[in-house]
């Protein structure tokens, strides 16, 4: 199949499609609407559905009822949107069920701004709603990526019965770059007959199937959390992805970059390389589970005198990138925000800049 | 090696279609591309623009501050983005609508009536590929006739409206190449 | 102050040529102009003001006040 | 006379947490009834409320979901929507469904979701201790207002079943109760008509049913009964509100 | 004949935002002159919505607070619960109070804040691009509803003013446009109307203005008052709803 | 004034209204709804505003509108009420209004649990909502800590002009303990007049007050942000607030942990002081700004061999914790959740298992 | 089964005495017992059995399901 | 030395209560106190129980998992709550109700029909102070005329109901007194 030429938002609709979801609920918001408006097309040539909930509220629970009744279904959304869905997704974690959401980030915090940004790293990592729950997140840096998270997103849920949230932007929302869709990979849901409310009909036992994230007795929730923590633990072990960068090269300086911030450090990668200036990037692909390992290891490597975190926003990710450091390096961070994205030369600066005052630095390998 | 293209103008110019022709040639061509439009409220009345990125290398961002070429179709578009285009870059100026020039003398500046040349056709909608052919022409940013075969791709299902783009496309060309 | 009439006037700046005016003028009086505004509209202008009968039916139904119709003595008149 | 009465099939042996007297152990029964009289429980679904009958699914044994907080109607419309085949229901209360959840509840009347929700409206905040709902008599005190509901500063009871009705979209909007064995029958008939408008693919319907709790009351349920039947009844008039024959409400 | 017109002098300088033909900026003169009619400029809060005419305090000059999308009736409800001396207004589109602010609009009329909104339905959401509201018509094509709104799937469009005034507690509902002067004048005495009773603590006032969106409608603002003319004005019925001396609506 | 026994969540309510905050919105919820059932009654007396909104979606924005015009408000949740206010908690962050919102956290995720939990450390600290911003967040560990926080965080939220988040647990609202309530403090927000949408008559300028979020131009937001920012690390540096417990002796194990499991841990010090063994602890009394040096200096210390956050969540703080820890030792979790709360006998195991799987470590110190 | 009747039985641990039976039955059959059962409640108990018309007003109105009237054939009877 | 005291029954029995007013009565004699309740909706109809945990030390955990005194108005909380008390700690157990004993020999088994004691008063609700008293009077929890003290600023505002628990208050202290 020939590579096309398609807008984020519409590769993405057509993506879930291809990847077996014929079940879409969302809310019209700036700059994701297209996904509505392509979808409002095509799912009915699929059979599938298409509904504009009242509000993302309402759509949260839309996706619960008919994930929770053992269909495949999804929602997008940009970041007011992804809070009004806080409730709705530490429920549908509880309860166990394999959603998918997409956020193609905006500006904040409040109404902030429409243009691209990576201000809810921590929302989606560390779980904006309440309770011990973490979604899995994959951040997508091009269209073509943006294609192949969102066909992995549903098997992934469904392997882990956790929901999934692909952090975009802006730009990856409204760009258009050629893509080729993997092979169809529809399936179901494994098992779903097991937990799915999907009527006592389907099953021979008389059991009924109950989707719920109520616990009343403490041992019982305890022991719930617990198995969430096991899930998390497993997802930290299977599915880490990340992508180095030049990181065989004898960098003295280590990128920690993702999602559309993380194109234009390579561009200043290159750029710098062509002065003779080396620089590494690790660029992790799934925030949840974070590239701990890889970045410890990046972190460690002899030569390497600080770590800079690079995000469109004022410093959200730095945190996790100053965890798994360990102090084996200074970490620190760079970044503009609000639709603000630093060019390739700015970068360049900063990280020249970071290296004179980090000159002193030698890390603290053992 | 890297190029970009702006193409900007007001809302219902076809700005941001010229700009996806351009990036479907390139594709075709076998080059990276990356097309970036303006969006939100500013839109409404306002200036639109989209930009164009085509390289042989996999693009990093795709975010340019200092872009190589101009597509100008309207004044304020000239205005605001004359002075970010880099050196011997094609600015490409509607004189139609746009009396004034880009005011620098290192790129490379082409003054067409495209907005007239498309009411000539009889059909002012179609300014945006008078201006598309003439800055292709002229830029040689992509081959020519696998820009041909994009606007063909983009109208063919069109009926009508096919014809018209050709010959837009051809006089757009025209146009360029009589330049100067 | 004696001698009291009405001053018709249109901010050609804010006029977004939208034509609601006109559809709505009783006395036919205004048309959209064919010059280009700054912002790129192309304005209305009062092709026939001395059917004007000031009923301000046009400045009702402008989105963008962009008509006014104001008091004034005859002799301030010139002064515009 | 005489007939046989017994516990309907698809109820469990589990006792209720309910207080004593409580009607949604009642009103449970009600439901059970007709599922099991319509034979539709291997394709039900339930939704439970945030509210007393948080356990509802201890107690009909088809498939459920549980709900957040008001949100019942979403999840109704997001398993139609996806299963249009299923029996769907939602079980809410009326800080759940008239406070929390009422921009739900309109937009999938609105929509015309093809489910059927049982309102239950004890004109309180049972589960949470009693606090003011929507639905609060005036001059009624609960814990939120200690000296009475003042409709000078909280406005009126909201009357669900006659807002829904305005709405054009046809459905099937009725109010009944069962403080009483004859009001029983009757509240039994309408969920069953709502089930089958459902079944027939016909509209969206709401079965606002207005009952008791003594607990939060602060009375006893023979009490409870008299307060309702005396206070509520005379401003929650019963009735089909709406049918989906009827373009507008009686 | 004759009469003076201008600029009211609580509008800014500063031109609108809104496509050629948008009837916000008209709405927006009205609410204006309003406000200098009734000289309370000096106490006046505006609450802007999130929609189109989201830079509103841009145009007029007053105190303001922009809302989150759908809030605007909780925020004004903050602010007059603890200044009920402040004159406030809330300016909201379709998409903002009728679908994901729907239960924020009803729980204050029905708790009867004394506020005044202006609520503009011009069938579908403007700013994001022209989506299907919950007051589409029929039939109407928009970027998501592509094949025409239809009745089946999505029910029929939303009489906000309608279902408002359903409610018991005393408001002032009422349903005006702006696509012709006549209609226009009774607008403007309508809104003066919903502020006069605010201003005499007497209740919550609603104006629903029928509005137009050239823009996303794909027509002409000329065409689009026709549209207007003959497909809403046939559903949303003009004039007063619900008055707070008349129990019950017209 | 004596001592008097007072309610965790009523000693809130009496605590607000003495800092001078009369204007109270709130939606019940369990263990929480108290604090509305004593303002029902208490607001009346002394003129002030209560108002039970329809939902908590409602009941923040309420909040917004009331401090957007210059009043003090207040609300009181639980973990999932909290949520549904994600979207209103950044707005109010990103208007710079000095709101004050209280979460008596539950178990969670989902519907959850009703008993004390500390589930919701990363919603309160890292930002349930979308975009860059930060509350400050207080937690005690007791009812007369509680009421303390209280009257602090008003003028703390306006000393910042941020919103301020009190994470208390169910057992903090529940409890009753003696308490005494410092002298009255009522004042006024300072300035307000420079901010607040309260009506152009109040200020001389014709200058209209706008109380916003929106900066669609994203270098404006981009400063916006920045300006938020700078408070933040304002914060950090004149507002941390921590406990030292034990911390002068020769602890091997260094316990960080707050609010009421705190209390516990003290318990389990003891204990294990009296056994001969000593345990150091810091207690984090503001968990943003996070006490960060005291905590690396803690665990710097010679000596100090490991470092547990013990939490009643399956581990978020401790994410902080071996943030702040930079590689001076290893950093462990412990923990129960969902109602569960670790006893102090479970502590001393958990401490010395610890103290054995670690036994090789001596820490990096440098 | 040729000679049918009925057996009207209350489960004395579901019942939580509530009274409502009491209340609506035609006959004045119930009463509430004085003995308390498991869960500490005072069950309803049928104290003129005679008079019980098998109406079912009381299981209609009984919110826990305590009550049952079912079809007995007369031998069958004993058994219980 | 930190003592504690796990007050268990039915809702209604006024449970809290006592707990409440023991507390204000050790904290009248300057000790350090938690009162700590059962909350939520397992409380509908079903067992409430409270603790109140009392010191001369700052309190650390409030959540106590094997206190040192029970009174058990009910079966149920006997039950729950027997096993797990400390050695050498006050049983109250309330025989009106309750017709087992607690089944340990380490603990100081105290066997009073309290309900019995406060109908007897003309009154089954001031069976709570009536088990009080009781166990104060054997624990010593706290100073009795500090618990006097207590219940008379509890009752105070409400009128007839004080002197009916004063009353209550002797009759407890006295059927412990006169217990074996
Ligand atoms: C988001 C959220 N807010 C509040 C609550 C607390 N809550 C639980 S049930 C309930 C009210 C229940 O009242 P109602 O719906 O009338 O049902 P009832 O108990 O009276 O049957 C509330 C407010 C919650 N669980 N979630
Ligand atoms: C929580 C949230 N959801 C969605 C949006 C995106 N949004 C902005 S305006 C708008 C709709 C505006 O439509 P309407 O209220 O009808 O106003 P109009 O533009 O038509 O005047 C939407 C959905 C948002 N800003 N916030
Ligand atoms: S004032 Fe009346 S007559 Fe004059 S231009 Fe306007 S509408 Fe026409
Ligand atoms: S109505 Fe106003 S904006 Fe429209 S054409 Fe007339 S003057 Fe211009
Ligand atoms: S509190 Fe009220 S609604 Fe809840 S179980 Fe008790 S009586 Fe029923
Ligand atoms: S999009 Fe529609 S509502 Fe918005 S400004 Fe344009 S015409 Fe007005
Ligand atoms: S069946 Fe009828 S007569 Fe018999 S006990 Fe019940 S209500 Fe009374
Ligand atoms: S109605 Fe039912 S629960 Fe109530 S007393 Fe009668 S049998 Fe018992
Ligand atoms: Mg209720
Ligand atoms: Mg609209």
């Amino acid at each position: 199949m020939g590579k096309i030429l398609m807008k984020g938002n519409e590769a993405i609709g057509e993506a879930a499609v291809r990847a077996g979801c014929l079940s879409y609920f969302a809310y019209p918001i700036t700059p994701q609407s297209e996904v509505s408006e392509y979808l409002a097309r095509r799912m009915p040539e699929v059979g599938g559905v298409f509904l504009q909930g009242e509000s993302e509220v309402a759509v949260s629970y839309m996706i619960f009822g008919a994930v929770g009744c053992g269909a495949r279904a999804f929602t997008t959304s940009s970041s007011p949107g992804i809070s009004l869905m806080s409730e709705g997704i530490s429920y549908i974690a509880g309860a166990e069920l394999p959603a998918v959401f997409i956020n193609i980030q905006r500006g904040g915090p409040g109404l902030g701004g429409i243009l691209p940004s990576q201000g809810d790293y921590f929302q989606s990592t560390k779980g904006g709603g309440h309770g011990d729950y973490h979604l899995m997140v994959m951040a997508p840096a091009g269209v073509q990526e943006a294609v192949e998270m969102v066909m992995m997103a549903f098997p992934l849920a469904e392997k882990y019965r956790n929901p999934v949230m692909i952090l975009g932007d802006g730009l990856i929302g409204q760009m258009m770059e050629p893509i080729t869709f993997p092979d169809h990979l529809r399936t179901e849901p494994p098992n779903k007959d097991e937990w799915a409310s999907n009527g006592m009909d389907t099953r021979k036992s008389s059991k009924p199937n109950l989707v719920k994230s109520l616990f009343l007795d403490p041992k019982e929730l305890n022991a719930h959390n617990l198995l969430l923590k096991a899930k998390y633990e497993r997802m930290k072990k299977e599915d880490v992805r990340y992508e180095p960068y030049n990181i065989d090269s004898d960098y003295q300086i280590l990128i920690v970059s993702y999602g559309t911030m993380s194109r234009v450090c390579k561009t200043a990668i290159d750029n710098m390389k062509e002065d003779g200036m080396e620089v590494g990037m690790i660029r992790p692909q799934t925030l949840f589970p974070f590239p701990e390992a890889a970045i410890h290891d990046a972190a460690s490597k002899a030569g390497c005198r600080v770590v800079v975190s690079i995000e469109m926003s004022v410093g959200q990710m730095v945190e996790d990138v100053e965890r798994c450091v360990r102090g084996k390096c200074p970490v620190e961070w760079y970044g503009k925000c609000g639709g603000e994205v630093p060019t390739p030369e700015e970068i360049a600066g900063a990280v020249r800049s970071l290296l004179e005052k980090n000159a002193g630095s030698f890390g603290a390998k053992y | 090696m890297q190029n970009e293209a702006i193409f900007a103008g007001f809302g219902g110019q076809g700005i941001l279609l010229s700009g996806k022709i351009l990036a479907q040639a390139a594709m075709v061509q076998g080059l990276e591309v990356a097309w970036v439009p303006s969006y939100g409220p500013e839109m409404r009345g306002g200036t639109a623009y989209c930009m164009v990125v085509i390289s042989d290398r996999p693009i990093g961002s795709p975010i340019i501050k200092n872009p190589r070429h101009l597509v100008a179709m309207n004044l304020p578009s000239l205005e605001k983005f004359a002075p970010l285009v880099k050196p011997r870059g094609v600015v490409l100026i509607n004189s139609s609508l746009i009396s004034i020039r880009a005011g620098r003398n290192d790129v490379d500046e082409m003054v067409i009536p495209v907005t007239d040349i498309a009411k000539d056709l009889g059909n002012v909608k179609v300014a945006n590929i008078v201006a598309l052919a003439a800055f292709v022409a002229r830029s040689r940013i992509v081959d020519f006739d696998l820009l041909r075969e994009a606007v063909t791709g983009e109208f063919a299902r069109k009926g009508n409206l096919l014809a018209l783009n050709m010959e837009a496309l051809d006089r757009g060309k025209d146009a360029a190449l009589r330049f100067r | 102050m004696d001698c009291m009439t009405y001053k018709f006037s249109i901010d050609v700046d804010r006029c977004k040529g939208c034509g609601l005016c006109v559809s709505v003028c009783p006395k036919k009086v205004l048309e959209i102009s064919d010059k280009v505004n700054k912002k790129g509209y192309f304005p209305v202008r009062q092709a026939h003001p001395e059917d004007c009968n000031f009923c301000g039916a046009c400045y009702l139904m402008c989105p963008d006040v962009a008509i006014s119709i104001t008091e004034t003595a005859e002799d301030d008149r010139e002064q515009e | 006379m005489g007939r046989i009465f017994r516990k309907p099939e698809v109820m469990t042996d589990e006792p209720t947490h309910y207080c004593p007297g409580c009607t949604h152990g009642l009103i449970h029964r009600l439901v059970a009834e007709v599922i099991d009289e319509l034979g539709i429980r291997g394709r039900t679904v339930g939704i439970a409320p945030v509210g007393c009958a948080v356990f509802i699914y201890n107690y009909i044994s088809v498939d459920f979901q549980e709900s957040a907080h008001g949100r019942a109607p979403a999840m109704a419309t997001g398993i139609k929507r996806v299963r249009p085949d299923l029996i769907v229901f939602t079980y809410q209360g009326d800080g759940d469904l008239a406070s929390i959840g009422i921009a739900e509840i309109i937009h999938a009347a609105n929509r015309g979701e093809k489910f059927t929700t049982i309102f239950v409206n004890n004109a309180v905040y049972g589960m949470t201790g009693g606090q003011m709902a929507p639905t609060t008599m005036p001059g009624q005190r609960t814990t939120t207002s200690p000296f009475g509901r003042k409709v000078e500063e909280v406005g009126m009871p909201i009357k669900i079943a006659e807002l829904l009705s305005t709405i054009e979209t046809p459905g099937y909007i009725t109010r009944q109760t069962v403080i009483k064995p004859k009001y029983i029958v009757q509240a039994k008939k309408a969920i069953k008509k709502a089930f089958k408008y459902q079944m027939e693919g016909r509209c969206f319907s709401l079965v606002e049913v207005v009952s008791i709790c003594p607990t939060n009351w602060g009375l006893t349920p023979v009490e409870a009964v008299k307060w309702a039947e005396e206070t509520m009844l005379s401003y929650y008039k019963l009735g089909d509100c709406k049918t989906p024959d009827s373009h507008k409400g009686v």
